[in-house]
């Protein structure tokens, strides 16, 4: 990828990073640095289409430390959870011959699997070897006749960020709009009305969690064409352009797409989350409000009102048990604001959360909901984050799975965010079952038992909060 | 708290959780070096104890009997009894022989006190084999208290009625006694005595399972008798012993045995499971010593606390069920409350005046069926490979008390302390991460469609 | 019972061991005595009735040793493994209750389980309290409407021999021939005749060995109505009468029941093996032979045929490896010499058998095919099996379960032949199983490990064979 | 026998068996006390090796990384290095900094040597400063190869090249390196480490991840460098010792620089699992302690005697698989074939020099897919929770290698040494037992009939 593409991305026009005063991003800190890499951000977004083959094109490191070890979950054909790669040695990398290799990774993989489709990952070897991946993938197309695309996201490009905006971009350009939907069909409710179609964009099912919700649209009457990523297939992606309502979850890292959706194919999108009971209920208002549709608009408030009523009810003994705890909250300031909301929901407020990644706009969005003196967090590292729980006496920090040692050896409860999780938060049910895990970790007996030194020295006791 | 125990009395036991108390008895025997345990009854009483411990220890255990048969039930089993004595007294070297009764011989009145005394009495070249009886009639008790019986037994006839002349104790040694329940495995009891050791202490374990059925090969190819065990004269020298530490409740009888007649003070250690109990073992051990506690056994316990942090996501919250003898019971309880998982309810054989200071919601001394109304609940369940059949696949079981015959290595569990609580806890998480079901069933729209039904798009779109 | 009921029992005239110099058994010597007792016995046969509510009435020590702990397998409904019991306790005992509990107890268990019928085993301390459970059971019976049947087999009556006995006989004076079987249907294989009626006692499908058997004898049109006792049910005991032929195999323990059949209903019977090429040929030959049926007799020799070359090639290998091993065999005389001819079969010379249950008519017979010189051993116990081993050389022990450790720390080979094992030997197919654990035993590669003595020690390999 | 072995190098790895050497030097850091192991390479390299020791150990692990971006990838990354070591040096007080390379800056061809001379020439405050650097492009070798390449640079660059000031060695002691590979677990070490020490030695473990990785919850919330392993000074002692015993072939370079430099003997141990490789251990501690090998050893060895009785029945003739790195998959070859399971095929990751003398049928330098033809075929199955998630549950999988992110306690679980064996011996036949199928299908013949279709008999019969 040329440096010109890396810096248009960076740029991405939609985005409301770009209005504040951080535009792209500032460049690591070598020896004081953490997070993945653009590589890692694009496999993410694509991984979870899970009939396609995907070939990480590089040395063992890049698919060797990483396959098959996220939360996401897919129905039916999980092709995705093999760890597919051309496992570059030093002589295809000193004899110029990683681009043959691919050719033939590719080949294998078409005839062992019949996958609809390939995709290929670049990474940083063969990038700076100077392979041409996006000719050969090309090649191969013509040659075995399926689609076979080229993911160029190598690491150094930059963060993960960026890898996942390369990784929509590429879809939007080179794969949706390839094939049309069937034509709609009626409603099951309602079989004098057609279906509404819509898509999601930056959705894993982490967990499963999208099963939550995927019923709810199911009883509104909602095609979705596809969950750009998560259990979702090739075919699926092909039809996004068909969509009525585009819903960017969470993520602002695959604005770009909806952006390119509304640009190319007139599609309306919002901006959502399924995290919290407000946040699940506006969603489904916006897709409603976006088609201006009354008679859905009437069913959803129906619906609404109901599973309202429902999980109000379920969760009124664990909010007994919240309420009034403190949490430090870092996700890296991508999907901070939905969080923050949906843990106000269960009576704990947020001391302080990172914003890392964020923008003017976003720490707006925060301070909105958490008030004038929300703490934000530019600086992530382990140190910090202890220092800022200790100092604002934080209950439990909510954070990614790499930093969960991180507050566990400071005797800190702790819930997993990130995509590494087994647990589903997503929707109204998904509200049950995140009460539940706080309640779990912060209602653990075991932690007079961790923050007790041994009654044998005389020390008061470590970690105490 | 009481009314959360309730004592099961109905006419039908439907999967039995206890067994006999002859059987515990036999095996408290298997602890004691050099020893022969004759069960007084038919040989269908010895013969089913015999392959109930084979099974579960995968050893070879001596035990015999005194073949009651229709005859002697009729006319009474005092010859039986006193010819298996002089048969077993002629043929093998034994140091000790333990009598213990069965329902049958208990029915028929037997006084074996009586008839051992004749037979020394009558054979007078017998007269100095050590002969311990002990009462496990079949209706009364569990293989527990049948150990403890055993053990107190010995304690008595052997110390007090002075069956064993007493040794002098060489003033350098610091000697404990420790008694250990049937709760308590091998591993269990050389971790104990690593402990003690750690502190300069000399342990006596009684009985001491841990070198008689911790699964060896002996060089001889056969022995009649227990092989390993606690030594009479280390027996003889608990008199002796600072203090004496129990494990299990059930046990506390033997100890006070010697605290009533020989001033040795008892000193209750719970199960010895959990941080808690583990941290107060080794408080007394540096208090009886007064010597610092060793750098290793502070590391163990923030490996607990870590092992504690790391299970907990999978434990805490976790609903639970326990169906094992209160000793063992008490001490899960233990590892699972501390780390916050809620026990629903403990199947037990014994009524014993603790189980209301468990800590579980419920207590039912009853049988194995007492639990099936809340495995579909339950998460998990610590029992027997009776309870493993039971409720598995279903609901994992981690395997734990009497009957395990369908695994490997029963004796090399390590349950107490706090590398116990530690491998206990991993391997509760484990059985519940192997058992995993995905939170969310897959939801698959109505709406979605397959590729074959997708068509070609317009050339305008 | 009464003791002239038991010494009758013990005379069993169908029982070559009463033409013999040993009638009935030796009382066993206290203190140098093992094996099971009679209730042992009784229960080991009816217990595989698998449908039926088994309920053992005493205290806990004869169920809470013993229940399900067997290798018996059944299909279906698999009652039988569960542990019913009186559990009789001190009280019980004390004040008389216990045969108003043993009533509650099979009201209990009708109530709940709906059985079929219930067998009520007497233990040692109701038999010697003198609970009549025999009207406890008719009183039962009236009342629930359902058969109850006393099984009155204490512990201490005798032998588990005896046991097994005094179960056939209730068997067959209280169960055989309260129904009739349907009419006899026609042979899958030629639907111009009717099926011919059979019976087996003494197989107890350990592992489900008779399922290897089972196949063959459909083929040649034999109705099974019942097997006793494995993968049989109650209904299934009630038409025993209306077999064309029965067949005793292996054990002479329920020989009794036999003669019965014979007497009451004129069915013949003769005495068989499924242990061996030979012997499971020479059985399905009996059947033939007994029913006098020609077309019979043909299919079952080109059965024989067939199956014989099958498993004969298939053994070849595994008899390669045995042949010329020298086999100790203890199983208490029961079925000796099926074992031996089977051993035989795949090269294996048998030094040594138990005889301690056997009659001159056994011997004779284990002479015959053993040769003249056949070591019989009188006496059990671990000491004495393991001189003869030693002094014979033998490679390995055979033997029921509670010697397997015997052999074990002797660093002798071992097979379980009991019960307990969860091996299927039984039938052309099991010999091929019998061969394989022969094989895994004997040529393990852990002997030189277990037989070596520590490096660091001079002296010579212990448990050197 | 070299037939056996076939290398495949199809173009395409299905199922990864390896991962990186950046991943295993990593690992090699976290067993040198107080240091930190730095990645050279882009932001993600780091992230990915340290997600993935992080789930397998459950700890934290402090990497840090170069952040090699778009920039530094075209204009070399030599500035990146420079300050990253600049930062750790002015920010923390580790005793040593392990500098490894990556795909990425190999392909640049970085020069780290001459990186860091330069670095302490123009910070001469840091001259002092201990950096190690190592070669570990991620087209070469696997975490195996590049976890002993680190131990390997230690040796040399601060023994040989003297970054370390070597002590003098009290007389008294008895000093022995240990070189482990990383196939060995904190419980592996902790156990070599009592066996040397039951003869009197001071045993050095090179690298130590028994109580850095161990699982133990430090007093400390937080630490930017490893906490625990071996220390410098111990490290500077190894020349002094009195032997190296070596654990997995792949530590012999390692090893063998001090045999070169300092006269050091190396005695190969092989992995030390199964009974005849602890046998030759504790020959050598005996020969080279020249005292007796005390009791409790000797008591171990019948115990382990014991479990292949056991165990036989079910794991002699068994059918079985490995899928490990070339260190571990020899030691758990030799566990099987002591107890005589047929090793159909071992899978591994490296094509080094003593794969033809593997106990086994076939072995391929493969991924997991080269498993996949055989797992029909085999009762059981060793490999990582990768080679779970494939044959599970159809063919159960002993856990073992890296990584294992699906079970809690990889650290605790005990490979070598008599007790390592016995424990891995009931682990495989447990999951036998377990996984076990009822060896004949029920066959229920088509004439049986129902209760329903019997008849009242006529009153003739």
């Amino acid at each position: 990828m040329k440096r010109s593409d890396i810096a248009e991305l960076l740029d991405e026009p939609a985005c409301e990073h770009n209005t504040g005063e951080k535009s792209g991003c500032a460049r690591p800190v070598p020896g004081a640095t953490a997070g993945g890499c653009s590589f890692d951000g694009a496999q993410i977004t694509l991984l979870p289409i899970a009939d396609v083959a995907h070939i990480v094109h590089g040395p063992i490191a890049c698919a060797g430390n990483s396959w098959n070890n996220r939360g996401t979950r897919a129905s039916g054909r999980n092709l995705f959870r093999l760890g597919f790669t051309t496992d570059l040695n030093e002589q295809d990398v000193i004899m110029g011959r990683a681009e043959k290799r691919l050719l033939h990774a590719i080949k294998t993989v078409i005839e062992k699997h019949s996958p609809p489709a390939v995709f290929v990952y670049v990474t940083c070897v063969p990038a700076l070897e100077g392979n041409d991946v996006e000719a050969i993938c090309k090649l191969a197309q013509s040659r075995w006749n399926i689609p076979v695309v080229a993911v160029d996201a190598a690491g150094f490009y930059g963060s993960k960020n960026l890898g996942n905006r390369i990784a929509g971009e590429v879809m939007v350009k080179q794969v949706v709009g390839t094939i049309d939907p069937p034509e709609k069909p009626f409603m099951r409710h309602d079989p004098t009305r057609r279906v509404n179609d819509i898509v999601l964009i930056g959705e894993y099912n982490i967990a499963g969690e999208f099963w939550h919700v995927s019923p709810l649209l199911e009883r509104l009457g909602y095609r979705v064409l596809s969950c750009m990523s998560g259990d979702t297939r090739f075919h699926e992606i092909q039809t996004m352009h068909q969509a009525d309502v585009a819903m960017v979850v969470c993520s602002r890292a695959q604005i770009n797409v909806a952006r390119m959706l509304k640009e190319r194919w007139n599609i309306p999108w919002f901006e959502g989350s399924f995290y919290g009971i407000e946040d699940t209920s506006a969603s489904l208002r916006s897709f409603a409000k976006l088609l201006d549709d009354p008679q859905v608009s009437r069913e959803t408030e129906v619906l609404i009102a109901q599973q309202e009523a429902l999980i109000r009810l379920q969760l009124q003994p664990y909010i007994e048990r919240l309420k009034g705890k403190k949490a430090l909250l870092y996700t890296g300031g991508v999907k901070s604001w939905s969080i923050v909301s949906a843990l106000q929901e269960l009576g704990i407020s947020v001391v302080a959360t990172g914003t890392k990644k964020s923008t003017a706009e976003d720490k707006a969005r925060i301070k909105q909901i958490m008030g004038e003196d929300a703490l934000m967090l530019d600086e992530g590292g382990a140190r910090n984050l202890l220092n800022v729980a200790q100092q604002h006496k934080a209950d439990l920090m909510i954070a990614g799975g790499r930093n969960m040692y991180t507050a566990l050896k400071a005797r800190l409860p702790f819930l997993d965010i990130n995509q590494e999780r087994e647990h589903a938060y997503a929707g109204y049910q998904g509200m049950l079952t995140f009460a539940k895990e706080l309640c779990r970790t912060l209602d653990s007996a075991i932690w007079p038992l961790v923050t007790s030194n041994p009654p044998w020295t005389s020390s008061a006791p470590v970690g105490e909060k | 708290m009481t009314n959360k125990v309730s004592v099961k009395r109905s006419a039908l036991v439907e999967q039995p959780l206890k067994t006999s108390a002859a059987t515990g008895a036999t095996l408290a025997c298997m602890g004691l070096d050099n020893s022969i345990p004759l069960m007084h009854g038919s040989q269908g009483c010895g013969a089913f104890a015999k392959v109930y411990l084979i099974q579960h220890y995968r050893e070879p255990i001596p035990l015999q009997n005194t073949a009651i048969d229709h005859i002697a039930a009729v006319m009474g089993g005092d010859d039986n009894l006193s010819s298996a004595l002089k048969l077993l007294c002629e043929k093998h070297q034994a140091a000790l022989i333990v009598v213990m009764t069965t329902g049958l011989t208990e029915m028929q009145g037997c006084d074996v006190v009586r008839v051992v005394r004749e037979f020394k009495t009558q054979h007078p070249q017998f007269s100095n084999k050590r002969i311990v009886s002990v009462n496990t009639p079949d209706f009364t008790g569990s293989m527990q208290s049948g150990f403890a019986s055993t053990i107190e037994a010995c304690m008595q006839q052997l110390l007090v009625e002075k069956q064993l002349s007493v040794p002098k104790l060489d003033s350098n040694i610091q000697q404990l006694n420790v008694f250990v329940s049937c709760a308590l495995t091998s591993a269990d009891l050389e971790l104990i005595a690593r402990y003690c050791e750690a502190f300069g202490f000399n342990p006596v374990l009684v009985p001491n399972l841990s070198d008689s059925l911790d699964g060896h090969l002996a060089d001889d190819d056969f022995s009649v008798t227990s092989t390993g065990g606690t030594g009479l004269s280390q027996l003889a020298s608990c008199i002796h012993s600072k203090a004496s530490l129990v494990f299990g409740e059930s046990m506390l009888p033997a100890a006070s045995v010697l605290e009533k007649h020989y001033q040795v003070p008892s000193l209750f250690m719970g199960t010895g499971m959990g941080m808690q109990q583990t941290d107060q073992l080794v408080m007394k051990l540096a208090e009886l010593s007064n010597k610092p506690v060793p750098q290793w056994i502070t590391r163990q316990r923030k490996r607990l606390q870590d092992a504690l942090l790391d299970s907990h996501f999978l434990l805490s919250d976790a609903k639970v069920a326990i169906a094992l003898e209160p000793d063992l019971a008490a001490g899960y309880c233990e590892v699972f409350s501390e780390v916050g998982a809620s026990v629903e309810r403990v199947v037990t054989t014994l009524n014993v005046t603790s189980l209301p200071q468990l800590k579980t919601n419920s207590v039912v001394v009853g049988d194995l069926s007492d639990l099936e109304l809340c495995v579909d609940e339950c998460e998990l369940i610590v029992g027997n490979t009776h309870c493993a059949n039971m409720c598995e696949p279903l609901t994992p079981v981690l395997r734990a008390g009497f009957p395990c015959h369908d695994r490997f290595g029963n004796s090399d569990i390590l349950q107490v302390g706090y590398e116990g609580a530690r491998q206990r806890l991993f391997a509760m998480a484990n059985l519940l991460k192997a058992s995993h079901q995905d939170e969310v069933p897959a939801h698959k729209s109505s709406y979605r469609f397959e590729p074959s039904s997708c068509t070609q798009p317009a050339l305008s779109s």
